[in-house]
Order: structure tokens, then C-alpha cells, then sequence
């Protein structure tokens, strides 16, 4: 087989950062390469290089055996190279078909051939294994796991020698990671060569050929085969040495309860919702995407009103985020980007944002403590760069994760709600996040835990709800339930006794 | 699998039209209120008719700069110039030097100047990086003084009789300038909605970061839309001229605001990627029917501006109003009752 | 201009004598537009016609409000035509961009009488009447080139503080006071336009004051505007010099008559136009002439002479001044 | 816990400053323009600090509104009506009644006008959800409105001596109404920069999501912030009335797009979430230096205004090229060559 890109000494510099220093990269026809690093490594620079929306600053790429320098993302795609990038690209107030389309409509004379462009939309969507997806819809009524097929459609509407994939699967459940691989195998079945970017190692192991790994802007360690130990990978990439690790627990709720749901409906996205959290509790919710999950958390925290139903906090009614906030209730959402982070704020005040007002005297704002404070949860969370004067911004996906985070353990919050916490987060940083979560159960946090890798919320929680099409159909210790078992309930609700949804 | 639950349904209503049928309603109620208030002339259908096409007629100059100006704003920009580019145009095609070549020369002119303006402002805000607001702003002034300058701050006559008779002539009963305006807001509608150039557009404001990783050259796209809102003014100089058979510097003043009003009004987001050519054509028919209202109750211009704030925030709460109760409604309705 | 509204109108009502055209004859409806007023001299233009036309029994006004630009006055009148007055009068935001609908008017049969700014086209109107921009500008160029003349002074700094200076009246009043301040050699050394607004004459006149160290006299267009560039003129602790206003405002003529101020005159364009044009107005739709004349009609076109109103003759002015 | 020494340096330079530096340099070179074109007013040191002091005194009403639109912006909101509050505290602070309670009554009326408008305008829009932009045009239109009717669109004098001093004060030497403007600007750098208010702001206008999420109250701050700008003017309607020792319907004009300008140009955000005191009042101040350069240069109307539009490019050009090269340089020195 012949490489097909060629990368070496690849360097690329922002303001104050060095995000790719030396990079070497060799992919071949037909082949899944996987990209792993930590977050911050430098991967989504690469492939932005790659995508010509970023120019290297030195070094040299060869492409098909050229020298390649896209100047845009339109020469990117000519020259066979279409990607899917990790921040969800695509325009809100378009349809399928025209995201699908963007930039290399079907026209005459510039008037779109909609039909056509539908028709073809559907067809790519069929491949991918969702005809259900009407082309003609707005995207912005999809949920992100649509979204991401959208994109992905997009990326196969052109002729593409290499398809470059920003950790797709962050936004994707078990089964359409599943869909998705089937897809790649058919790409590199036809001789297309794939990049594929993902934190998940199981992934990686399962759809990768070979692997290349970065650490702070450089290769580490190029073309290695996908089956080498998850030890050497995770080592090569940090210096640690496993994926999933769990801090060790002993359960020891017991105490009366801290939050108590009790049926809690809102039409259309869930109903009859009852659940308990007590202080020291990690409880878990697993279920499908769309089946209503961050609908029920932000419910609790206040930020969407019931129709039915009543959360209390210690006994007291909450009614409103500022009222659950005050009582000592924080939400780490899901959308991190458009739900928690001011990204153009430095760290600093992104983690205090919920805290200020604690932190200010007399109205007047304590900028020193809040700093020393949010330097201290920089260092427990192992922020990097560990510089919080920094805008969110510059920050990579995972380490914004742990700004969000952050944002609960600086105030005095008893309960916290996290949404999807680990979504594009490093191994490393995850295992941090693991150990963050875990101290603060121990200090008598309750935790409620949405996440739609079962194998987080097995390891992570004390209990596990399993909620679907908006009810919650199982409860059941941790220790009782397995990876399967939690799988056939989320899809099929099959240990359900009535069958009722 | 994107369950079905995940995606919503698929909309048996649709966002534009609701608003739109919004601004229809606040149109009636304005009707309505003609009629209750002057019912003896509302009982002479000769009237009625006429009164209709001289809103019509009075709506039809602001109405082609809001067609452009509505482009602008979906594509992520403003543009305060565009009364003074109309300004501008008026007074270079008024000049005596141009009126010496005809109405021919005169269109081009005006057509010209509009074109050359929005290229500035274009090229200033894609390339120089300009905040839209600033710059445009900039232009207002610069187009202001440089129309004062060439008219000599007088009013400039037209005595060219076919550019004085478009705002008489009357194709079918209909003013050529309703026609004009009616042929506009065609275009943009098919601009928008079934080209390339109105897919990017909304692609452009709506997420510049994705217009621009889809291959979309969002500079040059962003100057076209300058251009474009210049042509309107052009065509709405040589409209404005016709009407007052005469062009000067002062001419225009605060359309800028009227425009920008009448297409967010019309259920354009000010900061972009979404807005419809028809709700804004709605816009300005309820700005130049609040006038006309006001006209025929002969209301004291004080009170006229008192009541009209008051009635542009009602007809926006209505539009709201209804829109959400209808959509509670259909949500209800889709989801019947869980217990 | 102040805080009293109304009372002050100039109406003239002769019913005494041998005047046949004071007795009460046919009825007449006369139109009435003019501007949105946000100008203490609009304001009196309104006021005066309404007040006048109330002073006749056989009159009826129906003012329409002509909003706040050409296009808005356009399609007030446009209604007003299709309700058929016996005569419209007008004062247009511009003459020339509402010629269209004083040509308009006429051919519908509704003679057209044109308050202050001119049509182009005399087929437009039926009387014109109106004052003299250029000959305010001449009289207040005159004024002061006499009072410095008399001083002494051979190299004056002169300032002007025009009104809005897009409009054509303001070219017009600007060539007249430098057509006459050329007869004396003299010329603008600074003109800082206003817009007719106290605020805004309050800004010109300190820009101006600052850019010119040492003045010796200033003439300021419009005495409404004057309340702020005669606080200016305090605030920037000056007074070596003389300024003339313009219009003629009950303030500004009474401060004329105090003789406490800089402000030594003013020259007149008086609001006392719209009373007469009601009057006249009244005398077209009855077919009759003005009795003085031999004429059996009205003529087509006056213009009131400007005055200049100084500390000597402010008493026969006090009741004039708006 | 780490030693201080482990952590990275905190950023060497900084947006804000830069752009400052960037208007400060705009206002040495409009001042060198005025040194070179009229030496003979220059080299007399008395003009020259009364010259500063004027330009001073210029800004100061437009500079106080500028510092509550700015807040405004930076919440992610606009507000058109700030001429119109000032024309309507102004006149309504100038009535007869008014006037009868003295300059403690005035001064009071015009606060509680200006707070009164602006909550309206706060609650529209944080409760009402209408669009700034809509809600606001029509406080704008509606307030002129009211403004005139209450003054039967007379011009009215103030008699009251106190509040003409206000003008006329100098405590130290310096105007006390420059005083004024140094004391809100002092105070709304406070507020933005020192307080939880402040950084409210800051978030409700970044990521108003986000800001309700961490348990932001967003629509009682924006009503807030609402009320903060009228405030501001009516600060600015007393300051004005002294200065014109009067107030009518139409003062203030189009202040609203002055201090909107001179905050964006001072690098506020027109999106929101950014924007900064100092740079606003720097770009109050270019304005008013550039008047001031016309005037004493006595340049034509026209002139001006063409000149002007080329003035303000050239301002934020400079601006953009000096912070852009600034980097860069930066960038260079850090990174050492590329092949
Ligand atoms: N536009 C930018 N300006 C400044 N710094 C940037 C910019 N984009 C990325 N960086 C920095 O470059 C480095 C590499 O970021 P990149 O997004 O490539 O990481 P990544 O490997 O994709 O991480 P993740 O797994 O979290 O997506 C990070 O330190 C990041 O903060
Ligand atoms: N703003 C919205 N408008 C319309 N429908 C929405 C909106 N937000 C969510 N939904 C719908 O509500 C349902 C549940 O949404 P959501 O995707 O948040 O569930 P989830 O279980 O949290 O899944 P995920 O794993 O993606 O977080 C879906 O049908 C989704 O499409
Ligand atoms: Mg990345
Ligand atoms: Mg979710």
C-alpha cells in the first residue's frame, strides 16, 4: 500500500502557544489511521492544517507524492481531502440538503437544483444508514447525533481520497458508533483512507489500522499497529498506563435523602419522572440520545419549568436556577460551548462564575481570591495550560470540560448535575474527572450523572437509572447491572415488566 | 438510529409563515381601525382602492432598500448608509451634466453610484475588517456631505419628464413604482430562497465559521451583499427622484432606521443567518399603513409619534403572541397527556 | 418661543371701516399643512393659522399633519386633496420636492397657496407668499456692517451660526449676509451651522467662540436656536463683541429691548405670513381682491420685506415676536 | 497547591490597553492636524488649555450617555431611545410646574424620567421579549413624541439659575460638568471592572445561556441594565438643559447613534460580552476632537462630513493595523523563522 499523505516537521504556532511542534504523519490508501493524544495535543490543528483552514508555519506535507499547501478549504476539498471537524460545522438555519451541499450546490446558472440536491442528500443518508433524516428539514431541529450525520453526509458528498474525522462518535450512542463503523469499512473497502480521531480506545482498537499518537504538538509514535497494548498507547500519550480507571469506592449513602424528584413531566420530553439522590451518592443515568436526559436534569436545576411534578433540595422546594444555585445545586450542561462557557473570559472568572458573588464583598468583586481559588482547582484538575488568566477559548475541548467542572467545586455545592462530563475528554483528563467526582462524593456530594458511555456510568455510579422515551424503566445498584444487560434495556427496554413505552 | 422520538416532528407549520400571518393580523387590525374611525370614507370602494395603492406607492422606494438591506442583515451585517447612498445617487443623477444625457443616463448613474458604494462598504468591511456598524456609518457621513457637496445643498429639479413620470404612470391601473417594488421583492425572494448566492448568504450570517470550512469565499460573499443593498438604493434614488421630481442631500434621511426596523419586524435576526423577504415587505407595508391611518385620522404629529412606538410594540407582541400560542397548541396537541 | 403657548398668535382682524372684505361671505374650507413642528417658528406657522382662521366665522381649517419629511407631507396631502377643500394652504418641508403635488392640486380645480418655500413651477400654486431669506441675510449683513463701520473697525472677525445647512433657505440667508457684508469689504471668518435647536446652537456657538479667540460680530440665523448660542456665549465668559439674531422671537426681542445681552438685534422672517395666508386664502375661495388694490383678485406672489428689530423700535415689535 | 512560580505567566499584553493605545494615538494625531494647520491658536498656551477643557466639556453629556450604552452593549442589548430620554427628561424637567420646585426638583424629575423610560424599555425587552433594537425605536419615537406634545413643541427656557450655573461652574478651574463626566466614567469603570454587577453584565451579554445556567438572574439585569443607561440620561438631559439653559422636544438628536459609535469604536462589542469604559469615552473624545478640529479650521459643512466618514475609517484602521502589527511582532519574536 502507498502513503497517500506524508507529514513531516509540521509546525503551527498561535499566539503564545505552539500547537503543533514536529509532526510527523503517514497515511495510506485504504486505510483507518487513528490520531490519539491528549486533549490539547495538537490533533484538531492538524487536521485544520490538513482541511487548509490553517497554514503550517514550517515543515512539509506531501499529498498523493505533491507538495501540498491548501490555501483554503475549498482547494482542501478539490484536492480530494474532506473533513469532519470537531466543533459541529454546520448552519443552523439551512436544511439537510443545503449543509450537505454548502459551497458545491447543484445548479444552473446559480439557481440550486433543490431536487436534485435532495434527492442525492437521501441517498448519502440511506448509505449511512439513516433514511429517516428529511432532507428538507432545518438542521437546527436535529438532535446533535443528527448532526453529526449531517456532517458526515457532507463529507462523503465529495469525491473524496481521504476523509478526516474529528471525534465523531462524541456525540454518537452505541449503536450509531456501530453504524458509523460499518460506514468506514466500506470507505476503506473502496480505497479511501480515513483519519480518525477519538479519546475511546476500544474504538480504536476495533475500526483503526494503525495508530499515531501526539504529546504536546509532536509525535510520539507513528504507525504503530492498532492492537498494541493499551498500556503502551496510554503510556505513549501520558504516561499512564490505563484507559478507564475507577477509583475504588465504598458505598456509603444511608443518609436521608438530599434530592428528591417526585413525578416530574414535561410533555413531550419526559414524565412520571421519581428519583433520589442522597449526600455521598453517585447515581447514574443511562439511555439513549433523545431519550430525554438533559431535558430531566436542567428540569431539576430549575432551568426549565415542570409541568408536573416537584423537585426538593434538603426539603426546600427549588423552583429556578438561582434558587438552586443558592441552595447549593450546580449543573455541569451538556452543550458546553453555547451552555456554560463565556469564551472569550479568562479562566478565572469562567470558573467562578457561579461563585463571584461569594467570593465579592459589598458588591464589589475580590479578583485575587477568586484567582488564588481557581488556581487551586486548576491544580486539582490538572488544567493545562495551568494558566487561568488564559481565555477559554484558546483551551482545548477537554480541559474547557474541566473549566465547566471546575466552575461547582469553588462554591459550596451539595449536589451536582453533570451532563455528558467526559464527552471529548482525554483519557488522562477523564480519569482526573473520575477522581474529582469521587473526592467529592466522599466529601458528602451527591451526584447525579448523565452519560451515554454505560461502561462511565457502571464504573462511576453507586446506583443506575435507566431512563427511555422519557421514563425512567430501571433502577438497580451498580454492582448488579453489566455493560449488556444496561444495553438491552436502553434499546429495548426488554427487562421492563409491562412493556409500557 | 435517530429514533423517531428524537427528531420532532416534522413541522406542519412553519416559523416564516406563522410570523408572517402575525404581521397580516396587525395589518387587518390597522385596517380595521381605519374603518371603525373613518367609516365614511372606508364606504367609497373607489377610494378604498386607491388609498391601497398609495400605500402601496408610498412604500414602494423603502420597500426596494429593505429588500437589500434584509440581505445585509441575514448575512450577518447592517448597512446605515443606505439613505444617504440613495442620497447620493439622487443628487449625482440630478446634476445637470447627467440630466443632459436622458433618463438612460440618469438610471445608470444612479445605479452606478449605488453599486460603487456598496463596494466600499463591502470592500471596507470584508478586507478591511471593519465593524459593519462603523463603517457603514462612516459612509453615511462621507455620502451625506459629498451629495451636499455636489448639489451645492440645493434641491436639484428633474426636468427630465420620463423620470418624473414614473411615479404617475400606471400600467394596468397599478403604479409602475408598485410594480417596480413588486418585481424587487420577486427577485430577492427567488435571490434567497432558490440560488447559491441566497444559500451562502444565510450560510454567511448564520455561521460564518462553517460557510467558510464549507469552501464559501465569506469576503467576497460579504462585499456582493454591500453591493447588492447599493443596487436597492440606486433603484430607490431614481424612485425617490421620480416621486418628488427632484433629488438633494437631506433626501432619504433616516431610511436606514426604517429599513433596518421593517426587516426585523419582519422576522429577520439582527445578528443573522435568518430573516424572510416577504415578512419584511410585511414590515414596511405596516410602517407606510400606520401612516397612512395616521393620515386619515388627521392625529397631531406628536400624538401620531406617541401612538405609533405604542403600536409598533403591540403589532410585535401580537406577532409573538400568536406564534407562541399556536405553537402550544400543536405541542399539546402532538403530545397528548402523560401520566 | 417660551413657555407660554398659544396666547401669543398674530392675528389681524379689521372688521371696522370701509373694508367690504371683512363681512362674512361665502363659507370657505381651507387645507392646512405644514411640517411637524419641533421649531418654536413651525410652531407659530400652525399656531397663527389656526388662530386666524378662527377669528372667521365663514372659515373652516382642516389642518393635516405633513409628518416629518417631503414624502410624509406628500401623502397627507394626497388625502387632503381627495377630500376637495376650496383652497389649500401650504408650507412645504421643500418646495421643490412637493411642486409635484401643488401641480396636482391645481389641476384637481383647488387653488394652492404656497407658505414660504417656492415651487418651481408656476403652474403650481395660485398665491405665493413668503418671506425673504435673502433679504434677512442682506439686512443682517447690513447691521452689522454699519455698527462696525461706526466702531471703526477696518479688519472685523465675523461668525455666523446658520440653521440646518441642507436646506435652501439657509444658502439663501447666507448669500445675502455675505452679498451685503462684501458692500463693506468685510467677510465670514468662521460659520458653524446648527439645527435650529437650542443644544445644537449651544455646541456651534461654543465651537465657533473657541476657534475665533477675539470676535466682533456674530450673526446667528434663528432666535430659537439663539437660547443656546447666547448661553453659550455666557458660559464661554465673552462679550466683546455684538451678535444679531434672526426670525424675531418674543425673547429675543425683549432681550433686544433690555439691552443686557450681546444679542443688539435681530432681523425679522415672521410666522405673521401664515395669518395673512389664511386671510388671503379666504379671500380667493370668496373670489374677492384685496380692497386696496384695484385688482378684482389676489395677486400671485408676496414677499414680506425682513426687519430689522433693534433696541429703538423693540416696543413696535414686542406684540410680532413668537 | 502549587508555588506561584510554577504557573504561566499571565498574558504580557492586553487587548483593551492596546486598542486605547490605538485611540490615544488617533487623538495625538487629530491634535497634531490641529498644530499644524492653525500654529497661531496653538502656540498660546491659555488657548490651548481652554481649547482641551471645551473639547472636554463637548463630550461631557454625550460622554455620560456613552458609558450607559456601553454597559448596554456589553449586556448584549442596544439602546435607540437615549436621545429621546434626554429630550423627554429634559422638557419634562423644564415644565412651568417643573421649574416651580426649583433645580432639586428639576434635577430629581429628570433622573426619575430618564430611570422611568428606561425601565419601560428594560421590561419590554427582558419580559416582553422584544428585540432591543424594535423595543427601543419605539421608546425612541414614542418619547419625541410625548416630548413634544408636553412642550407644545415650544423651546423651553429654563429661568432657573442653578441649574444654568451648572454650565457656567468651574471648581478648581475645571468645568463642573467635566467634573460630572469624570465622576460616571470613574464610576462605570468601577461598576464594569470591580463589581458583581459588572461581571453579570459581562455574562449575560457573552453567553446569556451559560450566565442563566450558573444562576444569573438575566432578565432582572437586563432590566437593570436598561434602567442604568436612562439613568445616564437623564444625568445627560440636566447637563444639556444647563448648557442650553433650555430643553425642547428635538434636542439631543441622533445622540443614539453617536454614542453607539463612540462605544463600538472604543471596542465595545456590538454582539456583547466585550467592551471597555475607557475606550468608550476615548472614542466620545475623538468625536469631539474632531469638531473641534473643524472648527477651528472652519471647514464647510459638507467638507466635514466627507471628511469625517474618511476620519473614522482611518481611526479604527490605525487602530486595527497598530494592534494587529503589535501582535504580530510578538507572535514573530516568539516563534523565530518559518521556511
Ligand atoms: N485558534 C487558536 N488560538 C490559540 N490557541 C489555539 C487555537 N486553536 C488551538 N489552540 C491551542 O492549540 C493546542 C492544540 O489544540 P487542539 O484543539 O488541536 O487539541 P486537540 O488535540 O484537538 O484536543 P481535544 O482532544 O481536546 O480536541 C491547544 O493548546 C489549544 O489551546
Ligand atoms: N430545543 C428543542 N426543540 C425541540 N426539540 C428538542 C429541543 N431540545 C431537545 N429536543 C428534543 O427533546 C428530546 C430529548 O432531547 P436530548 O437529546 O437532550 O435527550 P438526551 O437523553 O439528553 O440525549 P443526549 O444523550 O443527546 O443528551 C429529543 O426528542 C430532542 O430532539
Ligand atoms: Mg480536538
Ligand atoms: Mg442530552
Amino acid at each position: 500500500m502507498t502513503a497517500i499523505l506524508r507529514l513531516s516537521e509540521v509546525v503551527k504556532t498561535f499566539p503564545g502557544v505552539r500547537a503543533l511542534d514536529g509532526v510527523h504523519l503517514e497515511v495510506r490508501e485504504g486505510e483507518v489511521h487513528c490520531l490519539l493524544g491528549q486533549n490539547g495535543a495538537g490533533k484538531s490543528t492538524l487536521i485544520k492544517v490538513l482541511a487548509g483552514v490553517h497554514h503550517a508555519d514550517a515543515g512539509e506535507i506531501l499529498w498523493q507524492g505533491e507538495p501540498f499547501a491548501p490555501a483554503s478549504p475549498q482547494a482542501a476539498m478539490r484536492a480530494g481531502i474532506a473533513t469532519i471537524h470537531q466543533e459541529l460545522d454546520l448552519v443552523d438555519d439551512l436544511s439537510v440538503a443545503e449543509n450537505v451541499f454548502l459551497g458545491h450546490e447543484p445548479s444552473r446558472f446559480g439557481f440550486t437544483r433543490r431536487h436534485g440536491a435532495a434527492a442525492r442528500t437521501r441517498t448519502i443518508l440511506t448509505e449511512l444508514g439513516h433514511p429517516e433524516i428529511p432532507p428538507g428539514r432545518l438542521t437546527r431541529d436535529l438532535p446533535a447525533a443528527g448532526k453529526q450525520i449531517v456532517s458526515m453526509a457532507r463529507a462523503l458528498s465529495h469525491d473524496a481520497r481521504l476523509i478526516v474525522m474529528d471525534e465523531p462518535s462524541a456525540v454518537l450512542a452505541h449503536d450509531e458508533v456501530a453504524n458509523l463503523f460499518r460506514i468506514i469499512r466500506e470507505l476503506t473497502a473502496n480505497g479511501i483512507a480515513v483519519v480518525y480521531i477519538s479519546h475511546r480506545l476500544a474504538e480504536i482498537r476495533e475500526i483503526g489500522d494503525r495508530v499515531t499518537v501526539l504529546k504536546d504538538g509532536r509525535t510520539t509514535a507513528a504507525g504503530l499497529p492498532a492492537r498494541t497494548p493499551t498500556r503502551e498507547l496510554v503510556g505513549r500519550m501520558t504516561g499512564r498506563a490505563f484507559e478507564y480507571v475507577f477509583p475504588p469506592r465504598e458505598a456509603k449513602a444511608g443518609a436521608a435523602p438530599l434530592l428528591e424528584v417526585c413525578d416530574l413531566s414535561r410533555a413531550g420530553e419526559f414524565a412520571g419522572v421519581s428519583l433520589t439522590v442522597r449526600p455521598g451518592e453517585i447515581v447514574g443515568i443511562a439511555g439513549l440520545v433523545g431519550s430525554g436526559r438533559s431535558e430531566l436534569l436542567e428540569t431539576i436545576f430549575g432551568a426549565r419549568v415542570a409541568d408536573r411534578g416537584t423537585v426538593t433540595l434538603d426539603g426546600r422546594r427549588i423552583t429556578g436556577v438561582g434558587q438552586a444555585v443558592a441552595h447549593g445545586m450546580g449543573m455541569a450542561p451538556e452543550e458546553r460551548k453555547s451552555q456554560a462557557l463565556l469564551l472569550d473570559e479568562p479562566v478565572f472568572k469562567n470558573m467562578t462564575l457561579a461563585s463571584f458573588t461569594g467570593f465579592a464583598r459589598a458588591g464589589f468583586t475580590a479578583a485575587g481570591r477568586e484567582r488564588a481559588a481557581a488556581r487551586r482547582t486548576a491544580d486539582n484538575l490538572e488544567l493545562r495550560p495551568r494558566d487561568v488568566d488564559r481565555p477559554v477559548r484558546t483551551l482545548s475541548g477537554g480541559n474547557q470540560q474541566k473549566v465547566v467542572v471546575g466552575r461547582w467545586l469553588l462554591g459550596h455545592t451539595r449536589l451536582l448535575l453533570l451532563d455528558e462530563p467526559t464527552r471529548g475528554v482525554d483519557v488522562g483528563a477523564r480519569a482526573e474527572l473520575y477522581q474529582v467526582v469521587h473526592d467529592l462524593a466522599a466529601d458528602g456530594v451527591g451526584v447525579l450523572l448523565v452519560s451515554s458511555e454505560v461502561p462511565e456510568v457502571l464504573g462511576l455510579a453507586d446506583r443506575v437509572l435507566v431512563m427511555r422515551e422519557g421514563r425512567l424503566i430501571h433502577e438497580a445498584p451498580a454492582g448488579e447491572l453489566d455493560e449488556d444487560t444496561v444495553l438491552d434495556l436502553v434499546m429495548a427496554g426488554s427487562l421492563m415488566e409491562g412493556e409500557a413505552a | 438510529m435517530i429514533a423517531e422520538t428524537a427528531l420532532p416532528k416534522a413541522p406542519k407549520y412553519d416559523d416564516n409563515l406563522l410570523r408572517n400571518l402575525g404581521l397580516v393580523g396587525v395589518l387587518l387590525v390597522l385596517v380595521v381601525i381605519g374603518i371603525v374611525t373613518r367609516p365614511e370614507l372606508y364606504s367609497d370602494p373607489s377610494w378604498v382602492r386607491d388609498n391601497i395603492l398609495t400605500i402601496l406607492q408610498q412604500a414602494s422606494a423603502i420597500g426596494v432598500v429593505t429588500v437589500g438591506m434584509t440581505f445585509v442583515i441575514i448575512g450577518g451585517g447592517i448597512d446605515l448608509s443606505v439613505g444617504a447612498i440613495i442620497a447620493l445617487a439622487g443628487v449625482w443623477s440630478t446634476t445637470l451634466a447627467t440630466q443632459s444625457y436622458g433618463a438612460g443616463g440618469m438610471i445608470f448613474t444612479a445605479l452606478v453610484v449605488g453599486v460603487a458604494v456598496g463596494l466600499v462598504n463591502g470592500v471596507l468591511i470584508a478586507y478591511g475588517k471593519l465593524v459593519p456598524f462603523i463603517a457603514t456609518l462612516a459612509m453615511l457621513v462621507s455620502a451625506r456631505g459629498l451629495a451636499a457637496q455636489i448639489s451645492g445643498k440645493q434641491t436639484q429639479v428633474s426636468a427630465n419628464e420620463t423620470i418624473n413620470s414614473l411615479a404617475t404612470a400606471k400600467p394596468l391601473g397599478i403604479p409602475l413604482l408598485v410594480w417596480i417594488l413588486a418585481l424587487v421583492v420577486g427577485a430577492g425572494w427567488v435571490l434567497l430562497n432558490r440560488t447559491t448566492f441566497g444559500r451562502r448568504t444565510v450560510a454567511v450570517g448564520g455561521n460564518p465559521e462553517a460557510a467558510r470550512l464549507a469552501g464559501i469565499n465569506v469576503k467576497r460573499h460579504t462585499v456582493l451583499l454591500y453591493v447588492l443593498s447599493g443596487l436597492c438604493c440606486g433603484i430607490g434614488a431614481i424612485m425617490l427622484t421620480s416621486q418628488a421630481t427632484s433629488a438633494q442631500a437631506a433626501m432619504a434621511n433616516l431610511y436606514e432606521l426604517d429599513a433596518i426596523a421593517a426587516a426585523i419586524i419582519g422576522g429577520t435576526l439582527l445578528s443573522g443567518g435568518r430573516g424572510t423577504i416577504v415578512g419584511a415587505l410585511f414590515g414596511v407595508l405596516v410602517f407606510s399603513t400606520i401612516t397612512n391611518l395616521f393620515a386619515i385620522n388627521n392625529l397631531a404629529t406628536e400624538v401620531q409619534n406617541m401612538v405609533k412606538g405604542g403600536i409598533i410594540v403591540a403589532a410585535v407582541l401580537l406577532q409573538q403572541f400568536r406564534y407562541r400560542s399556536f405553537t402550544n397548541l400543536l405541542r399539546r396537541r402532538n403530545v397528548g397527556n402523560n401520566s | 418661543t417660551s413657555n407660554d403657548t398659544g396666547d401669543n398668535a398674530q392675528v389681524r382682524t379689521d372688521t371696522g371701516g370701509d373694508n367690504g372684505n371683512a363681512a362674512a361671505g361665502p363659507k370657505v374650507i381651507i387645507g392646512f399643512s405644514a411640517p411637524a413642528a419641533d421649531h418654536g417658528w413651525i410652531a407659530a406657522i400652525t399656531n397663527n393659522a389656526k388662530a386666524q382662521a378662527g377669528a372667521y366665522s365663514d372659515v373652516e381649517l382642516r389642518p393635516v399633519e405633513a409628518g416629518s419629511d417631503a414624502a410624509a407631507q406628500r401623502a397627507a396631502l394626497s388625502t387632503l386633496i381627495a377630500q376637495k377643500p376650496n383652497v389649500i394652504v401650504m408650507l412645504p418641508h421643500d418646495g421643490k420636492e412637493l411642486n409635484a403635488t401643488g401641480l396636482e392640486a391645481m389641476r384637481a380645480g383647488i387653488p394652492v397657496i404656497n407658505l414660504d418655500r417656492a415651487f418651481p413651477s408656476a403652474a403650481a400654486y395660485r398665491l405665493q407668499i413668503k418671506g425673504d431669506n435673502y433679504g434677512m441675510g442682506l439686512a443682517a449683513g447690513q447691521y452689522i456692517g454699519e455698527q462696525l463701520k461706526a466702531k471703526g473697525v477696518s479688519n472685523p472677525v465675523i461668525g455666523e451660526i446658520p440653521g440646518i445647512d441642507s436646506l435652501e433657505l439657509t444658502q439663501e440667508r447666507t448669500a445675502g449676509f455675505n452679498a451685503a457684508l462684501a458692500t463693506f469689504g468685510f467677510k465670514v471668518a468662521n460659520r458653524r451651522p446648527a439645527e435650529f435647536t437650542a443644544d445644537s446652537g449651544q455646541a456651534a456657538a461654543t465651537s465657533l467662540l473657541q476657534a475665533l479667540p477675539k470676535l466682533d460680530a456674530l450673526w446667528n440665523h434663528d432666535d430659537d436656536q439663539g437660547i443656546g448660542v447666547l448661553a453659550a456665549i455666557k458660559q464661554a465668559n465673552r462679550s466683546e463683541f455684538f451678535m444679531v439674531g434672526g426670525a424675531g422671537s418674543k425673547a429675543a426681542i425683549d432681550a433686544i429691548a433690555r439691552d443686557d445681552s450681546v444679542l443688539k438685534a435681530t432681523v425679522t422672517y415672521s410666522p405673521s405670513m401664515a395669518s395673512s395666508a389664511i386671510s388671503l386664502a379666504r379671500l380667493i375661495g370668496q373670489g374677492k381682491g384685496l380692497s386696496d388694490l384695484v385688482e378684482l383678485q389676489v395677486p400671485k406672489e408676496i414677499t414680506l420685506a425682513s426687519e430689522t428689530i433693534t433696541k429703538d423700535n423693540a416696543s413696535k415689535y414686542a406684540k410680532l415676536g413668537f
